[in-house]
């Protein structure tokens, strides 16, 4: 008898459990819809939304890295790209739309997807479905992005995306007309760019080191083709599993067959380590290009807090204070509000622009509807801290800002700070030294 | 043809030899006693027989079928089931389960669901628990886990029972019930081979007993015999002359 | 000397030296697991706890790394202690036999493992964050190795052998064995069991502490990398035994030999080769190397 | 426990509050809101490893973590039958690829395997999940040269219902293993493997067999999970959290009854997506804590403690569980 | 010396020892005998503090020593020598004598200690270097009673120290006991050979499936019919 009760017992917590959100979705629905009888003395004017008089603010959803293995990257650009750019907003009183005839400020909804992809996609949906946001901001990643780019696509939300960008991604581009990808990568314009810059100086040789990840993979296969074009030869192309610690070996025997150029395609885990080892057994190619990691902050501080001491390393950069006034502006502001260690020369350049056209495409379209704003997107140039800035579009598909608005390609570290170095000869291009090669010995210890 | 019967049957345990070269006959509806000091290789011999081990040399039939390299749930099926020093029943499940695990699985034939419960339950009423079919096993007295033991080795319908210290641990009239208790058994047709230390018992129920020491078999013969051979007074019943308890 | 030898060398000694910090890592998981029955999942994040309080040490407070071990093994060692006479004494009262304690201190491991990266978190920030110590090159036969290596093998000898030493000699040192061996009649010649356990608990975690300090010196820190530094814990002290303490440390040296060698080959096979070859041990020989 | 199968009456209650409860799920998408959908869809993948663990590791005592081993296999059947283009088998056929796929690898895993006793086991099925990501991360980078694979898309209700479907098997595969003569196999051996196999238990067949039907449900639930992610890799396939949360659930949820695993899978789920949302600053922390106290405080989980609390409220009389 | 009275103990759910009252007085060897599974080693177990007792209470030297834990009550003074030895199989024997003198008070006059036991058993200090596993069963048996010995007792448990050993090293071992005594080391004495045990002993009790049946001089157990029929085959 009492073994039974406690089965109707479990049995009614269980549909409880199931019923629960159901029974929350249910009251949130019947808030929305009641709203605007509240207010019955106004109607909704002609052609305006429904939440006319009740919308508060622009809702921007984003889910993201705060814990796991990619909260660091997740942590260093983006993030405090998107803190500044709300700041600033909201201090100006928000974004004026004209759907609603006034400005609305912006308020965040940021999930914590702990660096796993099946909970970043549920959090996506549930930032669409339930929250109902009026834009998507990316997750952090190149597989997370891909993983997203579809389900974004799918529910016709605006993505326009920052931390990750691979040529998989652009293959999938003309199937997601609402994706815009904003950083480069490797074959666009950043591994040609430094193959040429390489064989100008003469460089004959090249050892690759690169982690065992789709990043690695793209950017380990690009330099092969790009340095082969340029007829510089690769000596070895060596990928390492992400969760390997010790690279001892390795820069002994990249060492050993004493490359012009020493290219490492990894995350800081693998580049800080290698670039210290590099130092300790005085392995000095005349090339290094190192990256993502080398082109932070915390790259420079992290060989005994001086950042001279990675003197002539090479990495991905787009821009720095020098590159324009308002760069020089941008990177004070963020500098303040994450320190120098985590500025970012090669993504916060990518970054920046985003939040602006997203908010110039606001105000010139006057609405919040995706579909209008992709479009005005897709077929309008803008200006930003880049200067012109606009995508290429995949046909029907999504776009991918044009190289013509990057302001550089390839840094260097030169007197402590990062200097662009290189970037082809398209208009916006601003480099602000000259590449050194080959690189100056490590100092002595 | 004998229903057990090992040859030279040893096993040893790093360089120790735990049963050494034993030969050993069972007659079909025997009662035969294993006796010998603590570490003399009686449970050992039982696990070679039910082979929890393999003996290495030696070799051990059952109805002169060698059954040597046999799996222990061949063993049992082929019809020699055991009991265990400590008692190993399964304590969180309830009685009745415990004896239709036996029950379902000592034969290689299928039972079904009916029967297993069926033969559970006139298997629980002869050892007397009937009452505690539904209670969890470990909540049981000693004793009763014993005669629980029992029956789970009944429910698979053996030939050839092995009793691993039955009596250990039971008062006066438990030791009583449970001699009672094998010679029904005996009574049924099952042969019985039992490690035991209650004298009293293995005196009044053995047809024939084995004494073993130091893994070597020292006699063997009927209980009168054995209490009067000079061997085994001298290392086991203790030098003189009377049967006290090892 | 010629190039071959140079590089059989590398190979050679940059394998011990490899292994001298997978022991390091290693052994204090193994007196954990070998005495206080706890295979502890958070036995990286002591380790990523070690690493950020040098860094902070020395790059804010500008704390010698050497010295930091000083201050932060003793720390780590209080936090470990402590955390077993709560925690994991609970659990044990609580637990029905020791499977179910095995089970259950595992899992409990498992929410430290949380707890420790979400403070880690909350009080580093998520960035990466490195400084580097003693790295410059010495020349061993020709080979050049980086200081901080060398002095991380030294370290890790010379905290094996004291800690070997420790338990051989000393009065604490023999409970400990026998605790091992078997707590309940170690506690009947006097020892008191929780207190020795909760003194293993708390050296492994010390130890993972050390290691934390000294491969800080080498390494880019982040909450979140305890975790790899746990399962190649897990690798080593299978290789050398559950439980063993040089066989821990001679597990470390092995694996770190065993991971220079595939690293000359395929470095992307190495730590497959790592879990191949302790699953294969496993199955072949599940009690370790050295296990008996 | 396991009284009820002499008193057939006390079934009707239970199984009418299940039959409602199905009647909902089954209807679901008719009512509730997409993300509801979504959610328990998410929960289901959660009870379904749940379940099919408690189905090997609760019954036999055999503490498995290769639950993601047997999830990414899953997953991965699907990234390999169902690309983004040309897919061409049908999705449930896939779901059984994944499934068969992973009770194969159970299957030679637990030949191997299974004769490892405690801790030994456990380590070496976790070493199971490492070293297949890592085997096919290199696989897939030196041999195909592709280490990120696109999935359809699909339908989110589409997804839903074999979810479901699969959870009612995974059910009802459960309910009958338990009750069977298997299923007492099974608990014999839990409960003392040596008298099991002297009572004419095959001790490891039956373990094998179990092992392998327990990792077809995995196998089966990452492959239709799959479709959900639209992108994997290796490392994205085989997580080792994976391995860790159906123990977390089962022992949260309670193993001594047959709703307990599907409690604590869909109350824990639940937790952890609240936390996730609401608290997700100090999301692992809370999720820690929870683990901690609840291993602490509740050793036979949330039907134990329900359990519990009901006797004191019908008057503190012993009952026999 | 030390008094045990009205002890209840269980073993997960079975209740193991019932209501079990008896004395031991100083100097003399007190003995515990009983059938395999009656309880001899649980009220060891209870007295020695490895099991807490449900009920009832134990005084050793005057004081309540029920709900100390093991470790406290050897610096009391008593010994517990377990069955089956229990030895440190992977220390030598050495280490296994300097772990039987852990406590603080022994361990500081362990040296002198060692000398004694070693003039007790011979073949100890002889066979110190080797590992305990080594030894053979009646080194082991002569180790673990010099371990207990070690702590400087003034009661030591002795459980079942004949246990599988050949009849001329149970005499030994017996006589050893009866040494101890004469050296003034009280002796509470388990042992299932119960004639020895009788004739070695000053008092006794039975226990019989856990509760206490038989206490009283030796001389009156080896005379009472109960035993002789139950224990003495006779």
């Amino acid at each position: 008898m009492k073994k039974r009760l406690l089965i109707i017992l479990i049995g009614i917590c269980v549909v409880a459990m199931m019923a629960a959100p159901l029974i929350m979705t249910g009251c949130g629905e019947e808030k929305e819809t009641t709203a605007p009888t509240t207010q019955p003395t106004t109607t909704v004017p002609e052609g305006k939304p429904a939440d006319y008089y009740t919308k508060e603010y622009i809702l921007i959803g984003a889910s993201r890295p705060l814990s796991g293995a990619n909260a660091p990257i997740g942590d260093a650009a983006y993030g405090p790209v998107m803190k500044m750019w709300e700041e600033k907003v909201n201090a100006d009183g928000g974004i004026f739309v004209a759907d609603y005839d006034r400005k609305l400020p912006i308020k965040f909804i940021i999930y914590d997807d702990a660096t796993d992809i099946g909970t970043m996609v549920r959090l996506t949906e549930k930032l669409i479905l339930e929250d109902e946001v009026d834009l998507l901001f990316s997750a952090c990643g190149t597989a997370f992005i891909s993983a997203q780019a579809p389900i974004a696509n799918k529910y016709s939300k605006l993505l326009i995306t920052a931390e990750g960008g691979a040529t998989t991604m652009r293959e999938s581009l003309p199937g997601l007309p609402y994706v815009f990808v904003s950083l480069p990568f490797s074959d666009h314009y950043q591994l040609p760019v430094f193959a040429d810059m390489c064989a100008a100086k003469g460089a004959k040789t090249a050892y690759i080191i690169s982690i065992a990840d789709l990043h690695g993979v793209e950017y380990g296969g690009v330099a092969n083709m790009e340095f082969g074009r340029v007829g510089i030869d690769v000596i070895a192309n060596k990928s390492v599993p992400i969760t390997y610690t010790d690279f001892s070996l390795l820069v002994k025997e990249a060492k050993a067959a004493d490359p012009d150029v020493f290219c490492v395609f990894a995350y800081p885990p693998i580049v800080l380590p290698v670039t210290g080892e590099m130092m300790a057994i005085g392995f000095n190619p005349p090339a290094v290009i190192m990256g993502p990691g080398a082109n932070f902050g915390f790259y420079g501080l992290s060989f005994g807090g001086d950042p001279l001491v990675v003197e002539g390393v090479t990495c991905f950069a787009a821009a720095n204070s020098k590159t324009s006034p308002e760069f020089a502006e941008a990177f004070a502001a963020l500098e303040e509000l994450v320190g120098w260690a985590n500025l970012d020369w090669w993504g916060a350049p990518y970054y920046l622009p985003l939040v602006e056209i997203i908010e110039q495409a606001i105000v010139a379209t006057g609405t919040l509807d995706n579909d209008v704003l992709r479009d005005y997107i897709a077929t309008h140039h803008f200006d930003t801290i880049l200067g012109d800035t606009y995508f290429e579009m995949f046909g029907e598909g999504g776009g991918l800002m044009v190289k013509e608005t990057h302001p550089g390609e390839i840094g260097q570290w030169q007197n402590g700070i990062v200097e662009i170095v290189g970037g082809g000869d398209w208009p916006a291009v601003v480099l602000t030294s000259e590449w050194v090669y080959p690189k100056p010995d490590w100092p002595a210890p | 043809m004998y229903i057990l019967e090992g040859e030279g049957v040893t096993k040893y345990f790093g360089g120790l030899a735990a049963v050494d070269g034993v030969d050993f006959r069972v007659d079909q509806g025997e009662v035969v006693g294993l006796i010998g000091p603590n570490g003399a290789g009686k449970t050992t011999l039982f696990n070679l027989i039910s082979a929890t081990y393999s003996p290495k040399p030696g070799i051990i039939r059952f109805k002169d079928i060698d059954i040597t390299h046999k799996k222990p749930y061949q063993i049992c099926r082929m019809g020699i089931a055991r009991t265990f020093q400590m008692v190993k029943i399964f304590g969180n499940l309830p009685v009745i389960e415990n004896v239709r695990a036996g029950a379902f699985f000592g034969k290689s034939t299928s039972v079904s669901s009916a029967n297993a419960t069926k033969d559970s339950l006139e298997l629980l009423e002869y050892m007397g628990l009937s009452q505690v079919a539904n209670t969890p096993a470990r909540d049981l007295t000693l004793a009763n886990q014993k005669r629980l033991e029992v029956a789970r080795a009944l429910a698979t319908k053996p030939e050839l029972l092995l009793l691993d210290e039955m009596m250990a641990g039971l008062n006066q009239a438990e030791v009583a019930g449970a001699m009672q208790l094998i010679t029904s058994i005996k009574d049924r047709g099952i042969t019985i081979v039992m490690i035991e230390h209650v004298m009293k018992a293995i005196m009044n129920v053995c047809d024939r007993i084995i004494v073993l020491h130091h893994g070597k078999k020292i006699a063997e013969g009927t209980p009168q015999e054995i209490a009067t051979s000079e061997s085994v007074i001298e290392v086991y019943l203790g030098e003189d002359h009377h049967a006290g308890s090892e | 000397m010629p190039e071959s030898i140079v590089n059989i060398l590398d190979i050679a000694i940059g394998g011990l030296l490899l292994g001298g910090i997978y022991a390091l890592i290693a052994m204090g998981m193994s007196l954990q697991y070998g005495v206080a029955r706890v295979l502890n999942f958070s036995h990286g994040e002591f380790i990523m706890v070690g690493a950020f309080s040098t860094l902070t040490l020395y790059t804010v407070v500008g704390i010698n790394p050497l010295i930091c071990l000083v201050i932060i093994g003793p720390v780590i060692f209080l936090i470990g202690f402590l955390l077993h006479r709560t925690l994991f004494h609970q659990l044990s009262l609580r637990a029905p036999n020791a499977d179910a304690y095995a089970a259950s201190s595992i899992l409990a491991s498992f929410g430290l493992l949380f707890i420790i990266q979400n403070l880690a978190l909350l009080g580093w920030g998520a960035d990466y964050q490195a400084y580097t110590y003693l790295n410059f090159g010495v020349s061993i036969g020709g080979a050049i190795f980086s200081a901080n290596k060398l002095v991380i093998l030294g370290f890790s000898i010379g905290i094996g052998l004291i800690f070997y030493i420790f338990l051989a000699r000393t009065r604490t040192g023999k409970g400990i064995r026998a605790a091992a061996q078997d707590p309940a009649t170690a506690s009947l010649m006097g020892v008191n069991i929780n207190r020795v356990l909760a003194l293993c608990f708390g050296f492994g975690a010390a130890m993972a502490g050390i290691a934390g300090v000294l491969y800080s010196m080498r390494i880019p820190l982040n909450p979140a990398m305890g975790t790899q530094y746990t399962i190649i814990a897990i690798i080593v002290i299978v290789l050398g035994g559950l439980g063993s303490i040089p066989g821990a440390f001679i597990g470390g040296l092995i694996l770190g030999i065993i991971g220079e060698v595939v690293t000359s080959i395929d470095p992307s096979l190495s730590m497959a080769a790592y879990y191949f070859i302790f699953m294969l041990l496993l199955l072949v020989r599940p009690k370790g190397i050295f296990g008996k | 426990m396991d009284t009820t199968r002499f008193k057939s009456k006390g079934f009707y209650i239970p199984g009418i509050i299940t039959l409602i409860i199905f009647a909902g799920l089954v209807t679901l998408p008719l009512f509730g809101s997409l993300y509801n959908v979504i959610l328990i869809t998410t929960l289901l993948m959660y009870a379904n490893l749940t379940v099919s663990w408690v189905l090997f590791s609760g019954l036999t005592g055999y503490m498995s973590l290769a639950t993601a081993a047997f999830f990414g296999v899953g997953i991965y059947a699907s990234a390999l039958f169902l690309p983004i283009t040309g897919a061409e088998l049908p999705i449930l056929v896939v779901v059984l690829i994944g499934g068969l796929a992973s009770s194969i690898i159970a299957f030679g895993a637990g030949a191997l395997t299974l004769r490892l006793r405690g801790i030994y086991f456990t380590i070496f099925t976790f070493g199971l999940v490492v070293l297949i990501m890592e085997l096919l991360n290199w696989w897939e980078l030196s041999v195909n040269k592709i280490l990120n694979r696109y999935i359809m898309l699909v339908d989110n209700n589409y997804i839903f219902y074999v979810m479901l479907g699969l959870f009612v098997l995974v059910m009802l595969t459960f309910f009958f293993i338990r009750r069977s003569k298997f299923g007492l196999a099974m608990r014999s051996i839990g409960e003392n493997e040596e008298a099991a196999s002297h009572m004419g238990i095959n001790v490891t067949m039956v373990k094998i067999v179990t092992f392998a039907i327990s990792a077809f449900f995995m196998g089966a639930t990452g492959a239709i999970w799959a479709t959900k992610l639209s992108y994997i890799n290796p490392h994205e396939a085989f997580k080792v959290l994976i391995s860790f949360l159906p123990v977390l659930m089962a022992i949260f949820g309670g193993m001594g009854h047959i709703y307990g695993p599907v409690i604590g899978a869909v109350i824990f789920a639940y937790l952890q997506e609240t936390l996730q949302t609401k608290f997700s600053e100090i999301y692992m922390l809370s999720f820690g804590v929870v683990l901690v106290l609840a291993i602490l405080y509740m050793p036979h989980g949330l039907v134990g403690l329900i359990q519990k609390v009901w006797r004191r409220i019908s008057g503190g009389k012993r009952v026999h569980t | 010396m030390l008094e045990v009275s009205n002890l209840n103990a269980f073993y997960g759910n079975i209740h193991v020892l019932w209501d079990i009252s008896f004395t031991v007085k100083e100097a003399e060897i007190f003995a515990l005998i009983g059938a395999n599974g009656a309880g001899k080693s649980t009220l060891l177990r209870a007295i020695s503090g490895l099991l807490l007792p449900a009920s009832g209470t134990i005084t050793f030297l005057g004081q309540r020593i029920d709900h100390l834990s093991s470790n406290e009550i050897v610096e009391l003074g008593l010994s517990h020598i377990p069955e089956g030895r229990k030895l440190f199989t992977e220390m030598s024997v050495r280490e296994n004598l300097e772990m039987g003198a852990y406590t603080k008070p022994a361990w500081v006059q362990k040296a002198e200690t060692l000398k004694w036991v070693y003039e007790i058993f011979p073949i100890l200090k002889e066979r110190e270097k080797q590992l305990a596993s080594t030894l053979s069963g009646g080194e082991q048996q002569m180790l673990a009673m010099g371990r207990g010995l070690m702590s400087r007792p003034k009661l030591c448990i002795i459980d079942e120290p004949s246990n599988g050993l050949a009849p001329r090293l149970v005499l030994e071992v017996f006589k050893v006991i009866k040494s101890l005594r004469d050296q003034d080391i009280t002796i509470l004495l388990v042992e299932q050979n119960v004639k020895h045990t009788l004739e070695t002993a000053d008092r006794a009790c039975v226990l019989e499936n856990g509760r206490l049946a038989l206490d009283g001089t030796c001389q009156q157990l080896l005379d009472s019919e109960h035993i002789r029929k139950a224990y003495l085959g006779l």
